[in-house]
């Protein structure tokens, strides 16, 4: 049998297996690395290990309950996918939510895409060695975190958004005082920003690394930060939704493609998050918060579209009148942006590998649902 | 007759044997017995004579000079011949070359009468037990390999009479040379390498050996004319052809005069000992059988480069001549250990290493203060014993895994555990301290410190650098070796077909590499420190309690690892899988990749093609070497 | 001659892994402060130590332990040469040797992170000796000696002479001492691409070992520094202190590079900084005996 | 005696995790909770760790490799199953690919409760682990001290020369 | 970031010292299922709704019983229970080792009909982690 | 707040799919999603282009023992779509660009004689035997 030497025809690439456990990968994922020397030239992703079928768990589930398992679709976007779905299964009752929900709404998705980037942040440090930048990101995020757990009772999951509108009011005296609490956190982050896009021996991991081009980027299908990073502006924000046809804020936008450029525009995210907040804080309209939702959906289909920390997540319920839904459907963004990611990856040397893989900022729950 | 005579003319005898008998075990026994008879031979001598060094033989043939020119014209004749049969242009103009300048050069150099046509002091029988023994030992073990070889390879014509009588007669060649005073006589044993090397080389007959070997031709072939030239010079100018007159004169007022054939007589050596430029014609020797590179690499050919040049040293030491053959030298050291990173092919990495050990040879014999020229006869020592049992080892391993790739090695541990050590212990002489290249390589920074020049930090730049570099492609292929993907693997499988000519002459280069490790501060003692005494006046060995540092550490590095071995052997099944991931893996690091297809762990060394891709290095050496060696040249003119 | 030299040996064979240990667990705390955390025990090292020589693991192979064993023991040997008193040129060399034996356990393991490792560290060693070497040789040139105790009785400030080569050793040693932005080949921090590279399949006592060798390894980095600042008491106090924090700052302000970054900053600052710095000094100190 | 309470390395592997419980492992070493207080280190590798936080539920595919990374690690060992998925798939429970909690595959010794589980939940199921992992050691240091004394050699001795 | 280090280092560790300082949670976070058991009809609704499984409503013997290790404290049971007699405690229940829940179904902050009293009685018996920090 | 206006759908022939496809990318839209809706008689697919932030839907009525095209040859980023309604909805879609065989997510209830965990369709004809889900 095995000799225990190996024949090997010449140049032949390493074959590697990279995840599913690694330390470098929060969720596992598994890629079949082929290398020459440290050069990727070939990377072939397994996933599957964190699919549960959740989408098949609405036929069992009381349609406005089912919030709750949509809401763990993952613990990073948590809110917007409990959101999502209402908003899809709203749309599909026709009901429009009081106006403080949508307001607040607004403000716990700004919450969370400002802890989502600079958890991004945080970890994509981590990937590339530098241990004290993941340390003081994830120190500011404690802040921003605390301010959920206030507010909407969840440090992670909020759990805060019902078919209707939301569970929890916070005050608006709460939501002030918060706003006051995270300046700390802002301050931080902007002197952290510094060091994310100006460190030499970061550039030297960033920049030029994991390029993708407008055209690319576009025709790929990528959303988000990726996209955005390649200069193409697509928001979905834009349509309006929630609040944020009442609120005034500039998409931000980079040209170079490459893995500093998503890391420059999800920096400017997270201080436009910032910015949103404090509008929707001022402008928040007293009210009721949510309406009683009551009865049997009726027979129809309704897509929902939200920008997501990762870009636009697409939702679509198709009700056959019953109270279980017959179909639910999400599109999350990392899925979207798998083919450009492994696009990415072509060409990178192995310690590209992971600061690539995180600056799509992968969401494989999501994507696996 | 004298021992030193005898102990020439043993090997070609008992080639002339070999030549005329056909039954293979008879000849296989004839080689044999001629490899042992001359290395005994050579031991008998540097015994004896140890006592009354150097000793200064007139040789009493009459018309010796006639001679000489007789056997010149013979072999550019030989290679005349050949050219034409091959069609070749060149080395016919070059054959014709040669004659001519035989001829015209007879007008200086024919009536000059040597004090002493060989002399033979501590450096020549240096040269003369390497040639002996270790050229001996690659007897042996071609006797063993190229039965295989032939049986491996069924389209190159079976020549091995050829063969033997060759290999047998460039022993005896190596002989001459290293013993020769007369410059005349060198100058014949210096063709009759080139000559035997070109037939070796050209053994397999095919295209690319063919190639090869009138690469090599042709250069030393040049190199030879340079050698020629520079001693018609030195007998224009000198009236003499001896050795010891030219350096002795080098000392003297006359220093000037022999600037021009000095710089001649080192273009030769660089030549042969494959500097840059002319690295290409031993990377293209390649092609040989294994048993040819192992000579060809150790103690024959590319080792009287070197002897040449440690010869001048003296003559070297402090003039320009010496200062651009150590530019040549460092450059070529740093261009072989960086062209080696990146090549795959094991014979090609071993030739590279030669290459850059060599520069450092030529290095220290340019500078030519005694202690550089002590460190450049160890790592002639070091290198011959080293380098001639890695080449040895490779072939044996190619035999086993059927492939020169040093990937193909991997694991070879398991597969061939003895091989590996041998190679383990070859490879580790050539990099690692306390084995001897590192000694030596230690000793030259420590030299070139005292040396107080100028050029010190950057030779100590340079060998800092180039030294790093090795550990890369050495450590590189010695982890690969010991990789082990399956140790439940039963071992020794690919060992079925080594014969125990290979493993006697594996073994033996096994035993003296490490014995010469441990034994070279009694060599410093008793050979070269009288030897530099007698022609530097100073005499210079590393410190001794430095020297006994290291040899108390070879001891440490073969004996704890070994006892560390021994204490651990233990049962199998205590083992664990290797960190794949969380991959459940099978045996051989098999597990279930993407899309759920079986695949296997492949892992390959690093070759870092692109800032030591070994073409591009090459060929910027090839160039600044071109440069310096035209710079040699200018000086001559001057 | 040799006499004390004797005695501080063997101190260092005993007291070295303490000191070494005690470095280690003040660099977490340092760090951990720097990151505005509480951090572990000063002595938290020598805990990780000692639970790593209880648990019981299989090696991977039969080659494992006794390399890795060899590693230690040659790690110990160095140090025991250069607080001996050997040339300390040779004692570079040897500790090549050691790591090499490290290098070659990982490789032993056929397993992808630690081959990957190895080769890697391959490239560190490459990247730093010639620093380190070129550093030698200048502290030679001061001191005119490459004994430790010569050099370190010279009493010369090195530092004010080779403030250059001074620079590069510190660079080099992030490397020699595995911190960022050169902990490529291994890390104390897993979240990397090679988990834990070099020493991916080691466990319990296979990593008390390589963990005890460090600390004899850094014991004697430190020494070495500690020779650019010998001419007092104060200086060498004040220096090696520095030193230290210097290179606990740089592991906390970068990133980690790519080996190409590595290999060639780590060249150009040999040649700028370290050659760049011995020519000149050669040529001014070359008139004097 | 037993250092291994001061000393607990831990690896975490996300078995089908929503994240939410993996982002509070790793907010449980950043500076607001410092896990290294404890000793902790997060290592990436099963051969260098003691504790083994698993947070989701398990499913076919990353059953084996649970039960991987379970198998490589040293003896003796403790598993901390964090998070309402990993107890017993929390609401995904009934979902056609999820196979229940992490006991289903690997032994559990503490469990950690929430959705997501907070940092403190999951320093208290460390602190825990750690102390049942001295409790471990001691029972295998007299089991293999009463093996000795009848003569016997524990099966599972160390190979390995070094010590 | 040298500057940004240095800062943490003269400002001191951020470090909250758990478990030896406890930050109170926040009013409204989402911690753990109380029962003012005795208002319970054991009308199940709680139970049906629960979309972890976690509680069990018995109607013969009548109990109520909650797994707060399977519970995700969506609140939905509180939103639906018609006689409100569940709460929402923000504080958090703690870790358990596998031999104390097999052993000890108090874990399972259970309240059983014929002893009823609501989980808050419990929490005692737990042990934190001070204990086991301090040693 | 969700706007009906995204929700043009259009019902095409099966056939149709590839031209419409192409048609759509010639127009500069891309393509946002593939969604599978499952019922006893057969799937339903829709195909959802995003341009600026509009999008657009192409659906039809895939039977039992259908072929799908894939339309990788004109969005090769289609290809994780094509393969998870494979392997979920165990519908028959050829050709796909980069193929998983089946393992995308590797579930456990894997493809029990063509149908998927997703799958509710009632399969008569030769792949039967795994009956529905
Ligand atoms: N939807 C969603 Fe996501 C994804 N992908 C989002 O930002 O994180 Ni878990
Ligand atoms: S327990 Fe909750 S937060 Fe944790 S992994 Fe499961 S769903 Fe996510
Ligand atoms: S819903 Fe309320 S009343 Fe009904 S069983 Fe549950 S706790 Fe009791
Ligand atoms: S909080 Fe949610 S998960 Fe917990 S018991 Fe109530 S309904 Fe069930």
């Amino acid at each position: 049998m095995s000799s225990g030497h190996e024949a090997r025809e010449a140049n032949a690439p390493s074959v590697i297996p990279f995840g599913p456990q690694h330390p470098v990968l929060p969720e596992p994922l598994h890629f079949d690395l082929l290398l020459q020397d440290e050069k990727v030239v070939g990377a072939v992703p397994q996933i599957g290990y964190i699919h549960r079928g959740l989408e098949l768990l609405v036929e069992k589930r009381d349609y406005a309950d089912y919030v709750h398992v949509a809401e763990r679709i993952c613990g990073i976007c948590s809110f917007m996918h409990g959101m999502g779905y209402c908003e899809a299964v709203e749309g599909l009752l026709g009901v429009a939510v009081p106006d403080r929900a949508r307001f607040l709404r607004t403000f716990w998705c700004e919450l969370e895409r400002a802890h989502s980037h600079l958890m991004w942040m945080g970890l994509a440090a981590d990937a590339f060695g530098f241990e004290s930048l993941f340390m003081a990101t994830w120190r500011a995020r404690e802040l921003i975190i605390d301010v959920a757990e206030e507010t909407a009772g969840g440090r992670v999951i909020f759990g805060s958004a019902i078919v209707g509108g939301v569970s929890k009011d916070p005050s608006d005296e709460t939501l002030m005082r918060c706003m006051e609490a995270l300046k700390p956190a802002r301050d931080d982050i902007k002197k952290l920003s510094r060091v994310m896009l100006q460190d030499a021996t970061v550039r030297h991991r960033l920049e030029g690394v994991g390029v993708i081009s407008k055209e690319k980027a576009y025709e790929l299908g990528a959303v988000g930060p990726m996209l955005r990073a390649s200069g193409y502006d697509f928001d979905i924000r834009r349509r309006g939704y929630a609040a944020y046809g009442e609120v005034g804020f500039e998409t931000a936008l980079e040209t170079a493609g490459d893995c500093m450029a998503r890391a420059a525009i999800r920096i400017k995210e997270i201080e436009q998050s910032f910015s949103i907040m404090e509008q929707v804080v001022a402008k928040m309209p007293a009210g009721p918060v949510s309406l009683p939702i009551k009865g049997m959906p009726p027979v129809g289909e309704c897509f929902a579209r939200l920008e997501q920390p990762r870009g636009e997540v697409i939702y679509y319920v198709k009700s056959n009148g019953s109270r279980n839904l017959e179909r639910f459907r999400v599109r999350t963004p990392t899925f979207a942006n798998v083919p450009a990611m492994v696009e990415a990856m072509r060409g990178a040397s192995l310690a590209d590998v992971p600061t690539i893989i995180l600056t799509i900022d992968p969401c494989i729950s999501c994507t696996e649902r | 007759m004298t021992l030193p005579f005898i102990v020439a003319v043993t090997p070609p005898l008992f080639g002339f044997i070999a030549l005329i008998i056909k039954d293979d075990r008879v000849r296989r026994f004839i080689v044999i017995t001629g490899a042992i008879a001359q290395a005994a031979l050579a031991i008998a001598l540097a015994v004896t004579s140890a006592h009354s060094l150097p000793l200064r033989l007139v040789a009493t043939l009459p018309g010796l000079d006639t001679w000489i020119l007789g056997g010149e014209l013979a072999m550019a004749a030989f290679i005349a011949v050949f050219a034409v049969v091959k069609r070749r242009a060149f080395p016919l103009l070059l054959a014709i070359a040669q004659a001519a300048l035989a001829l015209v050069g007879e007008r200086w150099t024919g009536g000059v009468e040597a004090q002493a046509h060989f002399v033979v002091d501590q450096v020549s029988l240096l040269l003369v037990i390497i040639v002996g023994v270790v050229g001996g030992l690659i007897l042996v073990y071609a006797a063993g390999y190229m039965k295989t070889f032939h049986e491996e390879h069924a389209a190159v014509r079976d020549r091995r009479r050829l063969f033997s009588f060759t290999m047998l007669s460039f022993l005896g060649a190596m002989y001459g040379l290293v013993m020769s005073n007369d410059l005349r006589l060198m100058l014949l044993f210096w063709e009759m390498t080139t000559l035997a090397s070109f037939i070796l080389i050209g053994y397999g007959g095919d295209e690319a050996a063919e190639k090869s070997a009138f690469l090599a031709l042709n250069l030393n072939v040049l190199g030879g004319l340079a050698f020629s030239l520079g001693i018609i010079l030195l007998a224009a100018r000198t009236g003499s052809v001896e050795l010891d007159v030219l350096l002795a004169a080098a000392k003297g007022p006359e220093a000037a005069l022999l600037a021009a054939p000095v710089a001649l007589m080192a273009l030769a050596g660089l030549v042969k000992s494959a500097q840059l430029p002319f690295t290409p014609w031993l990377l293209g020797a390649m092609v040989a059988p294994t048993p040819v590179s192992a000579l060809l690499h150790s103690s024959t050919m590319v080792k009287a480069g070197v002897f040449l040049l440690i010869r001048l040293a003296p003559a070297m030491s402090g003039t320009t001549v010496g200062y651009i053959v150590s530019f040549i030298g460092i450059l070529t050291f740093i261009a072989g250990a960086f062209a080696a990173v990146s090549a795959r092919n094991a014979k090609r990495v071993l030739a590279l290493s030669t290459v850059s050990n060599l520069g450092l040879i030529a290095t220290c014999a340019g500078i030519g203060t005694y202690e550089l020229v002590w460190v450049a006869l160890f790592l002639v020592l070091f290198h011959a014993v080293a380098k001639a049992l890695l080449f040895i080892s490779v072939g044996t391993a190619s035999v086993g895994t059927g492939s020169l790739d040093i990937e193909s090695m991997g694991g070879l541990v398991t597969g061939m555990p003895r091989i590996t050590l041998f190679l383990i212990v070859g490879i580790s002489c050539m990099f690692v301290a306390p084995f001897g290249m590192l000694v030596s390589k230690w000793a030259a920074m420590e030299a070139f410190m005292n040396l107080n020049s100028i050029v010190s930090p950057f030779m100590i730049a340079f060998l800092a650098f180039g030294s790093a570099t090795t550990v890369l492609f050495w450590a590189k292929w010695m982890g690969l070796l010991l990789r082990i993907t399956d140790p439940t693997a039963p071992r020794g499988l690919l060992e079925d077909k080594v014969t125990r000519y290979e493993l006697f002459s594996e073994a033996s280069l096994t035993i003296l590499a490490i014995a010469t490790c441990v034994l070279y501060p009694l060599v410093s003692k008793y050979a070269f420190e009288p030897y530099l005494l007698a022609s530097y006046g100073k005499a210079f060995g590393l410190d001794r309690s430095n020297m006994l540092v290291t040899v108390l550490m070879v001891g440490m590095t073969v004996a704890v690892p070994a006892l560390l071995l021994i204490i651990s052997r233990r049962s199998k099944e205590g083992l664990s899988t290797a960190y794949m991931s969380g991959r459940v893996t099978s045996p051989g690091l098999g597990f279930k990749g993407s899309k759920g297809i079986e695949l296997k762990v492949a892992m390959h060394s690093y070759y870092l093609e692109g800032p030591f891709g070994e073409g591009k290095i090459l060929k910027a050496g090839i160039a600044a070497g071109i440069l310096l060696t035209l710079i040699l040249l200018g000086t001559v003119a001057i | 001659m040799k006499g004390i030299e004797i005695y501080v040996a063997i101190a260092y064979v005993i007291l070295g892994p303490i000191v070494g240990g005690l470095l280690d667990g003040l660099d977490r705390v340092i760090t951990a402060r720097l990151q505005g955390r509480v951090g572990p025990p000063l002595l938290q090292p020598f805990y990780d130590l000692r639970k790593l020589l209880t648990r019981r693991i299989a090696p991977v192979n039969s080659l494992q332990m006794p390399l890795i064993a060899s590693h230690l023991v040659f790690a110990i040997l160095t140090g025991v040469l250069f607080f001996y008193g050997s040339d300390i040129l040779l004692i570079i060399f040897v500790l090549t040797l050691a790591s090499v034996f490290l290098v070659l356990a990982a490789y032993s393991t056929g397993s992808p992170y630690s081959t990957i490792g190895a080769e890697r560290e391959l490239l560190l060693m490459t990247a730093y000796e010639p620093m380190i070497i070129i550093a030698l040789v200048g502290l030679f040139g001061v001191a005119k000696s490459f004994d430790f105790y010569a050099i370190l009785s010279s009493k010369m400030p090195a530092y004010l002479y080779l403030p250059g080569i001074y620079l590069g050793l510190v660079y080099v040693l992030e490397m020699k001492l595995r911190k960022s932005p050169f902990d490529l080949s291994t890390s104390h921090h897993a979240h990397q691409e090679l988990v834990m590279g070099l020493t991916a399949d080691m466990g319990g006592p296979a990593l008390a070992m390589v963990e005890l060798a460090h600390w004899y390894e850094s014991v004697y980095l430190f020494a070495l520094v500690l020779l650019f600042f010998s001419s007092s008491w104060v200086s060498a106090i004040l220096g090696v202190g520095f030193t230290y924090l210097l290179i606990i700052l740089l592991d906390n302000a970068t990133a980690r590079v790519k080996w190409e970054l590595a290999l060639s900053f780590a060249w150009i600052v040999a040649l700028v900084a370290g050659a760049g710095n011995l020519i000149p000094f050669y040529l001014i100190s070359r008139g004097s005996p | 005696m037993s250092s291994i309470e001061r000393s607990p390395w831990l690896i975490h592997y996300d078995a089908s995790s929503c994240n939410g419980c993996d982002i509070e492992v790793l907010a449980c070493l950043t500076p607001v909770y410092d896990a290294e207080r404890f000793g902790c280190i997060v290592t990436g590798d099963p051969k260098q760790a003691d504790i083994f936080l698993v947070t989701g539920s398990v499913n076919h595919l990353n059953a084996p490799i649970l039960k991987n990374i379970y198998d490589q690690m040293p003896e003796p060992k403790a598993v901390v199953a964090i998070g309402a998925c990993a107890y017993s798939g929390g609401v995904f429970a009934e979902c056609y690919n999820v196979a229940g909690g992490v006991a289903t595959t690997i032994p559990v010794d503490v469990y950690v409760p929430g959705c997501a589980a907070k940092p403190e939940s999951i320093l208290d199921g460390v602190v825990r682990a750690a102390m049942i992992l001295k409790e471990k050691e001691k029972a295998g240091r007299k089991a293999r001290a009463l093996a000795r004394k009848e003569g016997r050699r524990s099966p599972k001795r160390r190979a390995g020369g070094a010590t | 970031m040298v500057r940004f280090v240095l800062k943490n280092l003269i400002s001191g560790p951020s470090t909250r010292r758990y478990p030896y300082v406890v930050r109170p949670a926040f009013a409204s976070s989402r911690g753990r299922i109380t029962i003012d058991y005795p208002k319970c009809i054991h009308c199940g609704a709680c139970a049906r709704r629960c979309p972890a499984a976690a509680i069990v409503v018995g109607k013969e013997p009548k109990s109520w019983r909650i797994e707060n290790f399977a519970c995700v404290t969506c609140g939905l049971c509180v939103r639906v229970c018609p006689v409100k007699c569940l709460g929402m405690d923000p504080e958090r229940p703690k870790s358990v080792a596998f031999a104390d829940l097999a052993g000890r179904v108090e874990y399972h902050v259970t309240a059983v009909a014929s002893e009823a009293r609501s989980s808050e009685a419990r929490s005692g018996d737990s042990e934190g982690i001070a204990g086991a920090a301090g040693a | 707040m969700t706007e009906k206006e995204i929700q043009t759908i259009d019902e095409i022939e099966p056939g149709r799919l590839l031209p419409e496809t192409d048609a759509l990318r010639s127009a500069g839209w891309r393509l946002v999603q593939v969604l599978c809706i499952s019922s006893p008689g057969g799937s339903e697919l829709s195909y959802s282009f995003g341009r600026g932030l509009a999008m657009k839907s192409l659906r039809f009525r895939a039977l039992p023992d259908d072929e799908v095209p894939s339309i990788t040859s004109i969005y090769p980023a289609a290809f994780l779509y094509e393969n998870e309604i494979r392997d979920l909805f165990g519908l028959r879609i050829e050709r796909i660009g980069a193929d998983w065989l089946g393992k995308v997510y590797d579930v456990a209830s894997g493809p029990t004689g063509g149908g998927g965990p997703f799958s509710k369709v009632t399969i008569t004809g030769p792949r039967s035997e795994g009956g529905t889900i």
